[in-house]
């Protein structure tokens, strides 16, 4: 099922020099173009190549078609299902596995970039042993790197040790959150071998107090699997389901699909209608149809008042004053939830107190939402009886710890500062640290083993609902690593120690019978069938005590919330360039973090965006560079976690502050005091208007209605007919909530070049499909426009070109021939939608192998001086095309899927041929909200859009 | 005062022109030259292993698809692999001095380095299946490789030569059942616009748009 | 009949003194007459017997083979050579086609003005025997020259020294051959 | 000894001068060099500068225009700005030597031929920027028409191949008169030269060229034909560098007056170029007999009322904006006005517009320090002028959340300084290996100012 092992340098159609001249051929080629056209005389022949064929086909063939493997991208330990694309061997792409729940076909961000983080130079590929402890952070430590072999010796005395019943050697195993089955399993059987073993988990971003209002409400962890398809109004307090949680893909999926209806104009059938009150914003609370930035302890209020409404038994002693400011959005959402009833769906998010949580639920269940929007299961991730990283601290402090096995975890970096980790670590006599990157914890680590890819390995891994999902690799691990579930069976000497054999023992179970189809099912669904986790039956919940309001008693304190940046999340992405550059949805800020301000606090207090302020919380102070924001609550500082890692490798290391250093303790939220320093910071950001000035760029309808039709203009010639195909995209604004995933999928799929802070900063970004952020009103009401190259069938660009590098062709195609294209930029100038990029300098890396080796093949890498931009992804028309030449069959709607449209959690994005009648982009093209951008211009764009719907009662 | 130039000084002037005028023309051929050698038209190519067209298809007349497995179905002809060539040569000439890297290379795992006879630069996506399936034979790229000992390239593979063909490709198609035969003929035009018929060609505009060869 | 002599030359300080001497050999029936001067002097070509050039009609020839000929290149290559849809443009547009066009107008012209002259004055040549008379360096200053050229099969020893000596040049000389 | 004959106060000409004084005062320029000194300072100064020039090119080449400012929206920066200003100073030299040839303007003669060499050094700085400008310069060469094999050909409807065609016409034709205006002039240097080098040097430019009567009429006629094909020219190629912009849709460059404003802007700073050359050059070489207050006054005229013409096309273009109710152009010409380019827009209307009315006094006209001053600022307004046509428009555009600021890095003023030192440096080598001025003209100028 996996393709043999071989290296990419070896593959048959991957064309390079002899290894003598280390130079790509690229570099080659410009430097006889050049010395050519300085008449270098030398008659130098050109290079000869060499070609290098398998030794054995693989079973997968030695074809140039992608081969797609179903397997599961993991982050905080749970599953997204996707399809790991390979072109010649080697993953280069990811696509959503549609027969998994938390995907449906979709992807977000870090999926998408997950390819890139196989591929990372940096990552860790050999064992290394620490010789000589060092006394403290100070000395360098010495190291060495060492065999597999010698640490399963080295381990195999201190295993003895701890089997010893008579209370042997203190174990310790520190995992993040882990829901594989096989994993599980196998640390049981670790910790079984000696009576003093134990088992930590330390999940950065968990939210305690969730789980603490699970215990107030039912006396029970509860994790609770949202149906936005069954809603029809949904309160987000503090929260984000769009972009939060391992659901947050899925969630999108389904609000998105059930407003089918009311795009379709008809009546507004189940659209839900959603409320955000929200601290810092959202993706969910852009989308809201009713939104309001409040403090955390005034959403905490105004939870209190709304449930009042259905829970008698809260007192108004309980209630507490009004909020005159939010009147009009609580008699709203009240009116609105009433209406709803059971399909109503409150949410509760990080920055509530465990009380607010409690509430939260016992609201569902009085509304009747529990069983219907929203189900509540065992946590996939519990792990009961394991100890928190504070009891593992206070145990290293104690010094009872012989032997610690951190598994997947950086604690050093990202534990709260006030368990000043590193000194910690350091009590334990024995550190042993497994994982992708020599981080900071390997670094104090005695020994560090490198973990393989998920690509790269067999395991498994639960997705929201608690299904089961397989990992299957798609290229054997490119350097000598294991898998998590391997080194699991290495520690506790279980006599199995390949992963397939592993995960095979684990699902065996039970299944004697039949194993070889359900394995072979399980494996092409990617998922195993009737895995997902059992609805809870809970009593009805408890009313939780309502906290002295002294935080309604606001003083000048500010909520300092702690949450996973957009791109780097928790730091595990750090070094991950594609999402270092990506810019972050509400600030377009890249290669950075910054501490959120609202606008009204930011006056107060007398800073501006890019001011550097001091921040203290509780005993720990830093300084960080301040950003404000319209749509931030008031007396709320955001301070993204994840940057300001101190060894992630070359693209992650100091980037942005590390927001961890002011973290008290594992809460998401802290009180904090802020002020001014009077120096200033450079931020690189990819727009710096976020105003529309009155045009009409995103266009936005009532519900029902339609836009005035721009008639046509008056044409001088003769039009250039598409005889066979006319490709078209529709971007759907209603649908679209900012995620930036389209802009990822792009950048892997078009081996976009990332170009670095201050290139960004020049405003030389490269990315092919841009995501606008305009405002839509000044109570902080955004909208996000995708931005691709528009294929207008009267190219402005085209015109300019003198030596015809942009042209169209006979699909309707603007198309950009890079190897025709000298770089006069004329294209770019004349560009009404400024989609077109520049390679300004040599901006593909045409030296680190690794990198070379993620790259799409079936498209061209660009060299300095050239133009680029979206090209409607035409290596996939063009492998559609093909095939369909080969085989006979025509093209039909569906068989060219661009990697945006592929990789849209919401669906927003169609792309087809307007010549098919029954075409989706067709279709689309006929919606009353259907309009061009800069119509007037008569550039007759074929990527068009559909406008974004008002919410009704602003209609 | 005398005149500057004595007859002789004034001939010294028109050689020195025209020697210039020469240097001019020179730079030019070279130029010319330069571009040509690139092609490398009919020049044997040393491999490792020398390995005869000549023999295994003009000799032994083996099918092109017999090594060159995924000419019908992917855009690359396919390099054989060491375990196909040693299909046959684990009991024919196993001992030839001539194979001993062939050997080397099973043994080993690691691959034989071939040079490379037929390369497009890497903004060029030629696609071997779709030509095949449209009825353009292998001859009528790669020349005449039964009677190459050691493979040269037969055509230039520059885009003024592709163009050729794109804009009037019937008259390069040949029947599907002839397509892997060295020496068949052309058929006659009639027979050929059938076959361009049959194949359903898009348009010359389609044939010839930057984007059916550049990405 | 070979004379050693090129011509009879005769140095004037005005160019009135050259048009009149000049004029004066024409009206005697010299042919082979050639007039120097530091400058152009209206009228003294007319006086040694020079016809109008034919070089304008070259010029305007020139100029409109320039502009056919860039027109025409433009027209094949983008309607015949290859052509290319570019912004939805006609394949001959034509008013884009005009500005080259136009420079090529020009470009022929002016070459046929430029080499045209050269070629109707017999330049370059680098040696003639005039360099070798006397003072004739004078003649890029401030000096004016006639010759009657012995080559002219009216020429006559006699008649020309006594016309030359009637027209009163600061001097007289021979210039050799 | 007493020359006959001797010219009278003229305008153009001082009395005393004939043409023996003429010939010899002007090829001693050449000659027997006199100030030796200043002129070995400026040429090393500026032969340092040209040398850094040719280095920072040779960078650009290694890394790419990424050096520069460049960004997106604003693809195009100083190159192109620095680009459209020298071609327009380029435009004077032909305007004076064409135009006023055949407008039989007798005071063309004594500053013709330094006008036309400022016009070729110009030209080639010009011709330079667009080729370091691009993404691959190497491959430059594919703007051009030839038969490749590829096939492919140059895209005749960009606005950019009328560029190059325009511009290498217009240095090869500008060449051309040159050289045929020089021929006699050559001529006499080689006369007169002593050393054997010089006169082999001269005699093999000169083309034996040696003052015959016929030779004279059919130069005479190829200079006026010359002269009626540069008239055209000069019109069209900075009407074809104006269509660069006109063609193209952005708001501040889509605009149809753009052809005749950027001619008139060319002549403004041409002549301001002119004076700012023949100021030093009469006074270092003492040629103010020839080139006298009447030339100042004249080309102080002319650059008044080109400069009124600059005035009216900055006028129109604000009223268009408005007048056509376009929201985009509206928002740029705002933002030219109020925006972060504002400041440079007033200076730059002050340079071109404010200060030239200087001139309506006649004792200003004829002040030569005040016009050198003069001329200096109205060569920086103009080099404002097409940095924010160039820059600020792009930065404006349609898009607003793809609006950004170019701002220029040490690269962009390096380059305008090294052109800038290269353009000095060559025009001192000329004055040094060439008649500055028309020597045979001016015999001729004699001859017509005479008694």
């Amino acid at each position: 099922m996996h393709p043999h092992p071989h290296d990419p340098d070896d593959d048959p159609h991957v064309i390079h020099i002899d290894r003598g001249a280390g130079v790509n051929r690229r570099q080659v080629l410009a430097a006889m173009a050049a010395s050519m056209a300085l008449a270098n005389t030398a008659c130098s022949p050109p290079p000869r190549l060499q070609a290098h064929p398998y030794v054995d086909l693989p079973e997968a063939g030695g074809g140039n078609l992608p081969l797609y493997y179903a397997s599961a991208f993991v982050r905080d330990g749970f599953a997204h299902g996707v399809l790991v694309g390979t072109q010649e061997g080697r993953p280069v792409k990811v696509e959503g596995n549609p027969s998994h729940p938390s995907s449906l076909g979709a992807t977000d961000v870090h999926a998408q970039a997950s390819v890139l983080q196989l591929w990372d130079p940096d990552r860790s590929s050999v064992v290394r042993q620490r010789l000589a402890r060092a006394g403290d952070a100070r000395e360098p430590p010495q190291v060495a790197s060492s065999t597999w072999s010698a640490f399963e010796a080295a381990w195999r005395e201190r295993a003895d040790a701890q089997a010893d019943p008579q209370g042997g050697a203190t174990l310790r195993v520190l995992t993040g959150p882990l829901t594989s089955p096989t994993e599980r399993a196998l640390l049981a059987a670790l910790l079984a071998r000696g009576p003093r073993a134990r088992w930590h988990v330390h999940a950065p971003l968990a939210d305690v107090a969730a789980a603490d209002g699970g215990w107030l409400a039912f006396g029970r962890v509860v994790s609770q699997v949202l149906h936005f398809d069954r809603a029809r109004c949904v309160l987000a307090l503090a929260a984000d389901p769009f972009s939060d949680g391992p659901g947050a893909v899925r969630h999108a999926m389904d609000w998105s699909a059930a407003r089918a209806a009311l795009r379709e104009g008809g009546a507004d059938a189940h659209a839900a209608s959603l409320f955000a009150a929200e601290a810092t914003p959202g993706l969910f609370g852009a989308r809201a149809d009713h939104r309001v930035a409040l403090s955390p302890s005034r959403i905490e209020g105004l939870l209190w008042r709304v449930a009042a409404h259905w829970m008698p038994e809260i007192t108004p002693a309980d209630v507490g004053l009004a909020d005159p400011a939010v009147a009009t959005f609580e008699a709203r959402l009240v009116a609105a939830l009433r209406e709803a009833g059971p399909a109503a769906l409150v949410i509760g998010g990080a920055g509530l107190s465990a009380e607010a949580h409690a509430l939260v639920l016992a609201l569902n269940q009085r509304l009747g939402a529990i069983g219907r929007t929203l189900t509540l299961i065992d946590p996939p991730e519990a792990a009961p009886g394991a100890g928190t990283l504070a009891d593992l601290v206070d145990a290293l402090g104690s010094g009872t710890v012989d032997t610690l096995v951190v598994l997947g975890a950086n604690p050093a970096y990202d534990a709260p500062a006030a368990f000043d980790m590193p000194r910690a670590l350091r009590r334990a006599k024995l550190l042993v640290h497994a994982g992708l990157h020599v981080d900071e914890t390997a670094l104090l680590a005695d020994w560090h083993l490198p973990l393989s890819h998920a690509y790269e390995q067999w395991g498994d891994a639960r997705a929201h609902d608690g299904s089961a999902t397989l990992l299957q690799p798609a290229i054997t691990p490119l350097y000598d690593t294991r898998s998590a579930a391997e080194l699991l069976a290495l520690l506790s000497g279980d006599p199995l120690r390949d992963g397939h054999a592993l995960v095979q023992r684990q699902w065996r179970a039970g299944r004697a019978e039949g194993f070889d189809t359900f394995w072979r099912d399980s494996l092409r669904a990617g998922t195993i069938a009737g895995t997902a986790s059992a609805p809870l039956e809970v009593r009805g919940a408890r009313l939780p005590p309502r906290l002295a309001l002294q935080a309604a008693a606001a003083t000048t304190m500010l909520t300092a919330l702690f949450v996973p940046d957009a791109a780097a999340h928790d730091g595990s992405f750090a070094n991950n360039p594609w999402l270092q550059e990506l810019p972050r949805p509400f600030t377009k800020l890249t290669w950075d973090n910054a501490a959120l301000l609202g606008p009204a606090t930011a006056r107060r207090l007398g800073v501006a965006t890019g001011d550097i302020v001091r921040l203290q919380v509780d005993r720990h102070s830093l300084e960080v560079p301040a950003w404000v924001l319209a749509q931030q609550a008031e007396d709320v500082v955001t301070l993204p976690l994840g940057c300001g890692r101190r060894h992630a490798g070359r693209v992650g290391d100091g980037v942005g502050f590390d927001a961890n250093a002011l973290r008290p303790s594992t809460a998401l939220s802290a009180p904090a005091t802020l002020q001014a320093t009077g120096r200033r910071h450079a931020f690189a950001v990819t727009q710096q208007e976020m105003s529309q000035h009155g045009r009409e760029l995103l266009r936005t309808v009532a519900a029902g209605a339609g836009l005035p039709r721009d008639k046509p203009h008056e044409q001088l010639y003769p039009p250039f007919p598409s005889p066979v195909h006319a490709w078209a995209m529709a971007i759907d604004l209603d649908a679209c909530i900012g995620c930036n995933a389209c802009t990822i999928a792009c950048q892997a799929e078009n081996n976009i070049p990332v170009v670095g802070k201050a290139e960004v900063a020049r405003g030389r970004a490269m990315h092919w499909i841009r995501i606008d952020r305009h405002d839509l009103d000044d109570a902080g009401a955004s909208g996000f426009q995708p931005v691709p190259c528009m294929h207008c069938e009267q190219a402005p660009c085209e015109l300019v070109c003198p030596v015809g590098a942009t042209v169209h062709d006979s699909e309707g195609l603007n198309v950009q021939v890079y190897n025709r294209c000298v770089g006069t930029r004329f294209c770019s100038n004349n560009c009404p939608y400024k989609v077109r990029r520049f390679n300004f300098l040599q901006y593909a890396d045409a030296t680190t192998e690794t990198l070379k080796a993620q790259r799409n093949p079936e498209v061209t890498v660009r060299q300095r001086g050239v133009m680029e931009k979206c090209s409607y992804c035409v290596q996939r028309v063009a492998r559609a095309r093909q095939h369909a030449e080969r085989t006979g069959q025509p093209l039909v709607d569906g068989d060219v899927v661009t990697a945006c449209q592929a990789a849209c959690p919401t669906r927003a994005i169609q792309f087809g041929d307007l010549n098919d009648a029954g075409s989706q982009v067709r279709q689309a093209r006929a919606s009353p909200r259907h309009y061009a951008m800069l119509a007037e211009l008569d550039t007759k764009p074929r990527t068009t859009y559909l406008a974004r719907i008002r919410p009704v009662d602003e209609a | 005062m005398s005149a500057v130039f004595s007859p002789r000084a004034v001939l010294v002037v028109r050689l020195a022109v025209l020697a210039l005028l020469g240097l001019c023309v020179a730079t030019v051929l070279l130029f010319v030259w330069r571009a040509r050698a690139y092609e490398r038209l009919g020049e044997p190519i040393a491999q490792p292993i020398p390995f005869s067209h000549k023999h295994h298809v003009g000799d032994d007349g083996i099918d092109c698809r017999y090594c060159h497995t995924t000419v019908e179905t992917a855009a690359h002809a396919g390099l054989p692999s060491t375990a196909v060539c040693l299909g046959c040569h684990a009991q024919l000439f196993r001992d030839q001095p001539l194979l001993a890297l062939l050997h080397q290379s099973a043994a080993s795992g690691r691959p034989i380095a071939w040079q490379r006879v037929h390369v497009l630069p890497d903004f060029v996506y030629f696609n071997h299946a779709v030509h095949v399936a449209k009825g353009v034979a292998c001859v009528e790229c790669h020349g005449r490789v039964d009677q190459m000992p050691l493979a040269w390239r037969a055509r230039p593979l520059q885009m003024q030569w592709c163009l050729d063909c794109h804009r009037n490709p019937a008259a390069h198609l040949r029947p599907a059942s002839r397509e892997f035969a060295m020496d068949a003929p052309l058929p006659p035009p009639a027979v050929a616009s059938q076959l361009a018929r049959e194949a359903h060609l898009e348009s010359e505009r389609r044939m010839t748009d930057c984007s059916t060869c550049h990405r | 009949m070979t004379d050693a002599r090129w011509a009879l030359m005769a140095e004037y300080e005005t160019a009135e003194a050259l048009v009149s001497a000049a004029q004066a050999a024409h009206d005697a029936g010299f042919r082979a007459i050639e007039a120097y001067a530091p400058y152009h002097v209206e009228g003294l070509a007319e006086a040694v017997g020079f016809q109008r050039s034919r070089l304008p009609a070259a010029v305007l020839a020139s100029a409109i083979a320039g502009g056919l000929g860039g027109y025409f290149l433009q027209w094949f290559s983008a309607v015949r050579s290859y052509p290319v849809e570019v912004g939805a443009r006609p394949l001959h547009s034509w008013p884009m086609f005009v500005p080259v066009a136009f420079e090529m107008t020009i470009l022929a012209g002016a070459f046929a003005a430029f080499f045209g002259a050269l070629l109707g004055n017999g330049l370059p040549r680098l040696a003639h025997p005039i360099f070798d008379a006397p003072d004739f360096d004078l003649a890029t200053r401030n000096r004016f020259f006639l010759c009657l050229r012995t080559d002219d099969p009216r020429f006559d020893e006699a008649r020309a020294g006594a016309l030359l000596d009637a027209t009163q040049p600061l001097r007289r000389a021979e210039v050799a051959r | 000894m007493a020359e006959v004959p001797v010219s009278r106060e003229s305008g153009v000409l001082r009395p005393g001068w004939g043409y023996a004084s003429v010939t010899d005062k002007i090829a001693g320029l050449v000659l027997t060099r006199p100030v030796r000194w200043p002129w070995l300072a400026a040429f090393l100064a500026t032969l340092a500068g040209t040398v850094a020039y040719l280095g920072a090119i040779a960078y650009l080449f290694v890394e790419g225009v990424g050096l520069w400012g460049l960004r997106i929206p604003v693809a195009w920066g100083f190159a192109i700005a620095n680009f459209v200003w020298w071609i327009g100073i380029g435009h004077a030299g032909t305007f004076i030597s064409a135009v006023l040839l055949l407008l039989r303007q007798r005071w063309r003669t004594s500053i013709n031929r330094f006008a036309e060499a400022m016009t070729l050094f110009a030209a080639g700085m010009a011709g330079l920027f667009p080729i370091l400008h691009l993404g691959r310069p190497w491959f430059a060469y594919w703007l051009a028409p030839y038969p490749d094999r590829m096939n492919l050909w140059p895209q005749w409807r960009s606005p950019l191949v009328w560029d190059v065609f325009a511009i290498s016409t217009y240095l090869i034709v500008s060449a051309l008169f040159w050289y045929q205006g020089m021929l006699p002039d050559l001529a006499t240097l080689r006369d007169r030269a002593t050393s054997r080098g010089k006169r082999v040097a001269y005699g093999l430019l000169a083309l034996g060229w040696r003052g015959e009567a016929r030779h004279w009429a059919r130069h005479e006629t190829a200079y006026l034909l010359l002269a009626g094909l540069a008239t055209p020219l000069v019109v069209s190629v900075h009407s074809v560098v104006a269509m660069d912009f006109a063609i193209g849709n952005t708001p501040g460059y889509h605009s149809t007056i753009f052809p005749p404003y950027f001619v008139a802007g060319a002549l403004f700073s041409g002549f301001a170029m002119v004076l700012t050359l023949a100021i030093p050059l009469r006074k270092a070489f003492q040629l103010e007999d020839f080139i006298t207050e009447v030339h100042l006054d004249h080309a102080a005229k002319v650059l008044l009322a080109t400069g009124w013409l600059i005035a009216y096309g900055d006028l129109v273009e604000p009223f268009m904006a408005f007048f056509s109710g376009d929201r985009y152009e509206i928002a740029m010409t705002v933002d030219r006005w109020t925006g972060f380019y504002g400041p440079l827009y007033w200076t730059m209307l002050a340079c071109n517009v404010l200060a030239p009315q200087v001139l309506w006094w006649r004792a200003a006209r004829r002040n030569a320090w005040l016009l050198f001053a003069l001329s200096i600022v109205v060569n920086i307004g103009m080099w404002l002028e097409r940095v924010l046509i160039v820059v600020q428009s792009t930065s404006h555009d349609f898009m607003p959340s793809a609006w950004g600021r170019f701002v220029p890095t040490r690269w962009d003023w390096i380059f305008l300084a090294g052109s800038i030192s290269m353009f000095a440096w060559l025009f001192l080598l000329f004055i040094r290996l060439l008649p500055a001025i028309s020597i045979s003209e001016m015999r001729q100028l004699v001859k017509e100012e005479s008694a």
